[in-house]
């Protein structure tokens, strides 16, 4: 088979693949290159927020004369670089790489598939989100700039912003049909595609949070979808389906018929964005509690309680969207409903990381460099869990809402959240996608730096939102909260520059790593489950015998068994 | 090369009883369910909140209830075309198929084209989507939703039709080796026709009747 | 809402054969130029009703350029002898046909005290438009072009000048300039094919020299008030008054 | 008047609301710490005592915990206790509880939210408000006052917020063009002001001093300059303030 797979052409098998791991390897590497370029992008605005003003060092000179002033930044750029930052991390970094590398390589390996279920399928859902990235960067060359609205494209202030907000939405209904593919996908072959003997209590927990993540996309996206269509007929048919009546801008009345709504734009906004914060999350907490459990060599406490927890957080994901929208004058009756359902999700997410911690218990942990990225993750996402506790109830939001706690707090479940939790992954399955070990001290080195660092960029938010700094501010210290906290200003940029530098150390690893001649075992961390029943790496197809399961996900360390695994796909004599 | 077979493409899997591509299908009419749900919601929202007097029926507004009517049951009409090509070939029949199927596809181009009546009807009286209730100080979106919904449903039309059309002209040569499998890709198409004509009996009497 | 780029491309598509056969006019002589159109503005409704703005309580950097005195939004200004500040008078049709040389320099406004200055003026197209800031706060000068293409630019304290290239006709009306930081500041920009317009000052009074002889249409604009415009034939040599009176009854 | 100190926690606190709300945030924060500080314990403990290591060996069968549940419970109860206790009835009042009374002698102001600063417009000296409308606004006329309204002439329209502490200020907040917030930290209030919609919220302080009004939601290029000078003053600097602008409008003229 290795040798019919070398006829096909290039084209065949880079570009137009339709094999799941080549489009999952895609994915990756764009992801990986989006997430650096919005990485970039932040380090340009921690710049400005520290030494507001001064020239941008490097490449202040070679920017445009519409970007910077003498080298440093303009206000209208600093717009630009937050939203798409927030809109290149979101959608075009963490949910291709999550959803789409980790998902497409992982799972039909993991549930014993030769593919997804619809091949083609998934590689227009790559094309698509090619495109949409595409579309977006592009904007960054309009004489406008890009999107400077948020990531949030709040109206009305989206809908008269320049052309880079109509190549924004462009680009977010691409990527949206990315997702919405992806999603049929993942739930066809998740539930389609399963080897003999995989029951839905034997599958994986990676692969149950992938099922809800699809839901998730599959049912949140479309509302977006309505409301990037609504906004992109208010920007170029003059409609007026957020623009309220009465607008008046620059001294004269704005050119739109009004009697729309700008509440309405929130509303379908949120109902999409909320999940997508679950969407964001899950595929992380799965790939951590594949990580925890194959180094603690035993199985997940409490396996069964994680998947209806999960279940229930997708569900209730749904339910608490308007937590964002306390401060738009919502009345008492929907804040104490929003209130209780925000209080009510985070009681999964409490269960989820409970059990996640208890597997400790009893174990023989292993510290290999995945399972650092995933230890520090509780912690680390328990942070940001906490803090949403405050932000969840209207009382204190109303001292909260839009300051750098906000930012603290969301950064904390994504920054050192998810993308520990995505490093763990792909240390743990490089050797299933290479053949070869990523090099350790290298490892641990970029681990214990970045770990520092990203708590050196976020810990400090949360002290400049308590003093109630807002966000998105150009300049904070035009105002004297501002300029009281801006010390820990400072000290969150030198910890973001230190933490791009501290990706040196991975970026060696990554790429040298692949030439190494050392080739990986074929189950290098001795795990149970499916994707290392094959070679490594798997062939075109993925399993020469379809394989056969006989037992739950995490049988390590069981008694009297002639090793500490047990792996899934083997017949244990009994 | 030998081609990786992924199963469950003809026949239905035991849990879900039904093959990949209408689990697929499902799943996104699901996702469809939920756009046209924010779609109406949104109408909903804004309807609610119109100023008295500004939001106007159907009728008020110059939308034509006969042609209206005349189009949905040209959709209904194609939605059973659509069912008789399915059955024909199920019956081994692709001559009756092919009647059908073009009947189906015809009658959804004459849906478009009495759409696109309309529509000109409109800009000729000077109606556009950013037209607001004449008169109001505090005019509505009626037209804005008016334009946008319908036009989001013809869009559906009319990948429809070129699915259908692809079916017909070149999906048939899939007949001669795996007649299941393309009466499975028929059947999908067909549900997808039905969602759409099933949306339109909601838009119907919401645009044109309330 | 977004009709930039349609506009860039219609004007491109409209302007663009105008303009150039605009531009192979023949060589302006200034022998032929000899007549001359004066006037004044006269204002003769009832005073319109007018507010100080505070500046302090926003900026106080901008309220001590004043030291502390309110002033009154530059809108609608009357002088002593019941004529008009800052009408905009100039020709708007009948000189087509002359290539003018260029003025020297770029036409300047200045934003001292937050407040621009001038308040209206008229400039050549072609011409650059050389924005300073005279004061110890940020600026954000936005133009908002609807014929030529409209710009945003910040302007912190002590920032260089910045310069837009008035490339297309844009008098009718004015495009408007306003500070995106300090929403009382807005001034007024004329871009005119030739040089003759002209705008009142504290006397009221305008004058558009060096014409040819001919027939003209002389507009008058005003932000608050209608455009007004008459029709005048004018001999070689010839001096003649057009009085224009505001608000129109 | 006293110079604020802002610091790395809560600013200043002169509402009388705020109280209740620092309360909340300050006993959440003891809460979240205490959790913390015992899962880190308990990570770390885990850690050490079941490192891998030669003969060590993982136990397979489920530990049989029944603390988890407590501790579940306990987080569960400890927000409920905190969502039915505090949070609703502290919302309740500062969103519900409008001191509408004549008894509460409460000032009424309006707001005006625009690209990029605020406006304050006070009813002047006969108490009432001028007639207001969208079609009013003009680059002369910020406030959109009808100007040939006479209740409408003597309203003093100012750029900087003044209010007198010890009374109840019922703020009405409207945008003329995008979503604003209006928020004062050392108040503890944060309100969007969406454009279409009139929002009343109340507060009142129990202190006086020299403080900043700013905006929270991104409205534009000049977002970060959008603020304003607040005075909180006795009253009866508040009423010489009043009579001073009154001065500055030059009515007499």
């Amino acid at each position: 088979m290795s040798e019919s797979h070398a006829k096909l052409g290039f084209l065949r098998s880079y570009v137009f693949s339709t094999d799941h791991k080549v489009i999952g390897i895609q994915y990756g590497i764009t992801a990986l290159l989006f997430l650096f370029f919005g990485l970039c992008l932040m380090m340009m605005m921690r710049w400005q927020l520290a030494y507001p003003g001064e020239a941008i060092p490097i490449i202040g000179g070679l920017l445009g004369e519409t970007l910077v002033d003498d080298g440093a930044m303009l206000p209208s750029f600093y717009n630009s670089l937050g939203a798409m930052h927030g809109t290149i991390m979101v959608f075009m970094g963490i949910v291709p790489l999550a959803v789409g590398a980790f998902g497409n390589y992982i799972v039909p390996l993991q549930i014993g598939a030769p593919d997804m279920a619809f091949p083609r399928l998934n590689m227009a859902s790559y094309q698509a989100f090619v495109i949409g990235g595409l579309v977006m960067l592009s904007s960054f060359f309009l004489p406008g700039g890009a999107a400077s609205s948020g990531w949030t494209s709040y109206a009305p202030l989206s809908v008269t912003a320049t052309t880079g907000q109509t190549f924004w939405l462009i680009g977010m209904i691409f990527l949206i049909a990315s997702s919405l593919l992806g999603a049929i996908n993942f739930i066809v072959t998740i539930i389609h595609l399963r080897a003999e003997g995989l029951t839905f209590f034997r599958l994986p927990f990676f692969i149950w949070s992938q099922l809800v993540t699809a839901f998730l996309l599959l049912l949140a996206f479309p509302p977006l979808q309505v409301a990037a269509i609504f906004q992109l007929m208010d920007r170029l048919a003059d409609t007026s389906f957020f623009m309220p009546t009465g607008l008046v801008s620059g001294g004269d009345p704005v050119a739109a018929v009004g009697g729309g709504s700008p509440l309405l734009w929130q509303h379908l906004f949120w109902f999409l964005a909320h999940p997508e914060v679950y969407v964001l999350i899950l595929p992380g907490m799965g790939i951590v509690a594949e990580v925890i459990a194959n180094n603690s060599r035993k199985p997940l406490w409490g396996y069964r309680p994680m998947v209806y927890s999960l279940l229930f957080l997708g569900f209730m994901s749904f339910c608490v969207w308007a937590h964002h929208m306390y401060m738009t004058g919502m009345g008492t009756t929907m804040s104490t409903f929003f209130q209780i359902t925000t209080m009510i999700i985070s009681i999964p997410s409490v269960i989820i990381l409970t059990c996640l911690v208890i597997s400790l218990w009893g174990a023989s942990i292993r510290f290999p460099v995945p399972m650092l990225f995933a230890l520090a993750f509780l912690p680390m996402f328990g942070i940001g869990g906490l803090t949403g506790l405050p932000l969840g109830l209207a009382a204190p939001d109303a001292h909260f809402h839009d300051t750098y706690y906000v930012i603290g707090h969301f950064h904390y479940v994504v920054a050192p959240g998810t993308i520990f939790a995505m490093f763990a992954g792909i240390y743990h399955w490089y050797p299933k996608v290479t053949g070869r070990q990523m090099n350790v001290p290298l490892g641990k080195l970029h681990f214990w730096l970045s770990f520092v660092f990203m708590n050196g960029i976020f810990m400090p938010m949360m002290f400049e939102g308590m003093a109630g700094v807002s966000r998105r501010l150009f300049d904070p210290t035009v105002y004297e909260i501002g300029a009281a906290v801006h010390g820990l200003t400072t000290m969150s940029s030198w910890s973001a520059w230190l933490l791009a530098l501290s990706q040196i150390p991975f970026i060696i690893n990554f790429f040298m790593s692949m030439r190494k001649k050392e080739r990986a075992e074929e189950n290098p961390w001795q795990a149970t489950t499916l994707e290392w029943a094959t070679s490594t790496p798997p062939p075109h197809g993925n399993f020469v015998e379809p394989p056969v399961v006989y037992s739950g996900p995490y049988e390590y360390s069981v008694p009297g068994a002639s090793s500490d695994f047990s792996p899934q796909f083997i017949k244990q004599e009994s | 090369m030998s081609e990786i077979v992924i199963p469950y493409r003809t026949e239905p899997h035991p849990l879900t009883g039904v093959t990949s591509g209408k689990l697929g299908i499902w799943l996104f009419l699901a996702s469809e369910v939920m756009l046209f749900g924010a779609l109406f919601s949104s109408y909903v929202l804004l309807r609610v909140g119109a100023a008295e007097g500004t939001w106007p029926t159907g009728v008020e507004a110059g939308l034509n209830v006969p042609i209206g009517t005349f189009n949905t049951l040209v959709l209904i009409t194609s939605s059973i075309t659509m069912v008789m090509s399915w059955a024909s070939l199920k019956m081994g029949n692709p001559g009756a198929f092919k009647r059908y199927m073009g009947a189906t596809i015809a009658l959804g181009m004459l849906f478009l084209v009495v759409k696109g009546f309309e529509y000109s009807g409109k800009f000729h009286h000077g109606i556009f989507p950013a037209t607001g209730w004449p008169g109001a100080s505090d005019p509505s979106t009626f037209y804005g939703f008016y334009f946008t919904i319908t036009g989001l449903h013809a869009l559906h039309v009319f990948l429809g039709i070129l699915v259908n059309i692809w079916l017909l002209v070149w999906g048939l040569a899939l007949y001669k080796t795996e007649p299941e499998r393309f009466a499975g890709r028929v059947e999908i198409s067909g549900l997808y026709w039905h969602f759409v004509d099933l949306v339109w009996i909601f838009l119907f009497p919401l645009l044109y009747l309330l | 809402m977004d009709k930039r780029l349609f506009l860039v491309l219609a004007s491109l598509a409209l302007v663009f054969p105008l303009s150039s056969g605009a531009d192979d006019g023949k060589p302006w002589d200034p022998a032929v130029g000899t007549a001359t159109i004066t006037g004044s503005v006269k204002f003769t409704g009832k005073k319109p009703r007018s507010r100080p703005i505070d500046m302090a309580g926003a900026d106080e950097k901008c309220a001590e350029a004043h030291g502390g005195k309110r002033l009154k939004p530059d809108t609608v200004i009357l002088n002593d002898n019941g004529t008009l500040r800052n009408v905009f008078v100039w020709v708007k049709s009948g000189v087509e046909g002359w290539s003018f040389p260029m003025p020297e320099g770029d036409a300047m406004l200045d934003q001292k005290g937050c407040m621009y200055s001038p308040h209206v003026q008229g400039m050549r197209k072609g011409q650059s438009l050389s924005i300073k800031t005279s004061d110890p706060t940020a600026h954000n000068v936005h133009g908002y072009a609807k014929v030529n293409r409209p710009f945003n630019r910040s302007q912190p304290a002590g920032a260089a000048n910045v310069t837009i290239k008035m490339k297309r006709d844009e008098a009718s009306p004015p495009m408007k300039v306003k500070c995106d930081i300090h929403p009382w500041m807005n001034a007024y920009v004329a871009v005119v094919e030739h040089p003759y317009f002209s705008v009142t000052g504290d006397d009221g009074s305008f004058k558009l020299e060096n014409l040819p002889p001919g027939t003209y249409t002389i507009e008058a604009w005003h932000e608050k008030y209608e455009v007004m415009e008459q029709t005048v034939t004018i001999g070689d040599k010839e001096t003649k008054t057009v009085e224009f009176a505001y608000p129109k009854s | 008047m006293n110079d604020p100190q802002y610091g790395w926690w809560l600013p200043p606190d002169v509402s009388v609301h705020g109280a209740d709300i620092d309360f909340m945030i300050n006993a959440i924060h003891w809460f979240m710490l205490a959790l913390f500080i015992f899962w880190g314990g308990f990570i770390v403990y885990c850690l050490i005592r079941f490192r891998a290591r030669p003969g060590h060996v993982a136990i397979y069968r489920d530990i049989e915990a029944k603390w988890n549940r407590w501790l579940e419970i306990g987080v569960a109860v400890a927000e409920t206790v905190v969502l039915v206790v505090f949070a609703m009835p502290v919302w309740a009042k500062i969103k519900d509880d409008l001191p509408l009374a004549p008894e509460q002698d409460a000032m009424v102001v309006r707001v005006v939210a625009e690209q990029f600063k605020w406006l304050f417009h006070y009813p002047g000296r006969d108490g009432t408000f001028g007639k207001t409308g969208p079609e009013f606004y003009a680059d002369d006329n910020p406030a959109g006052l009808d100007f040939d309204d006479e209740a409408g002439w003597d309203d003093i329209t100012v750029r900087g917020f003044h209010f007198p502490v010890d009374r109840p200020v019922i703020a009405r907040l409207t945008a003329k063009d995008v979503i604003h917030s209006f928020k004062i930290p050392v108040m503890r209030i944060t309100q969007d002001v969406v454009p279409g919609m009139e929002i009343t919220i109340w507060f009142q302080a129990k202190e006086t001093g020299r403080f900043q009004v700013g905006c929270a939601q991104l409205c534009g290029l000049g977002h970060y300059e959008m603020k304003a000078n607040l005075v909180i003053e006795s009253k009866e600097d508040f009423q010489k303030w009043l009579d001073e602008e009154h001065e500055a409008l030059g009515l007499d003229e």
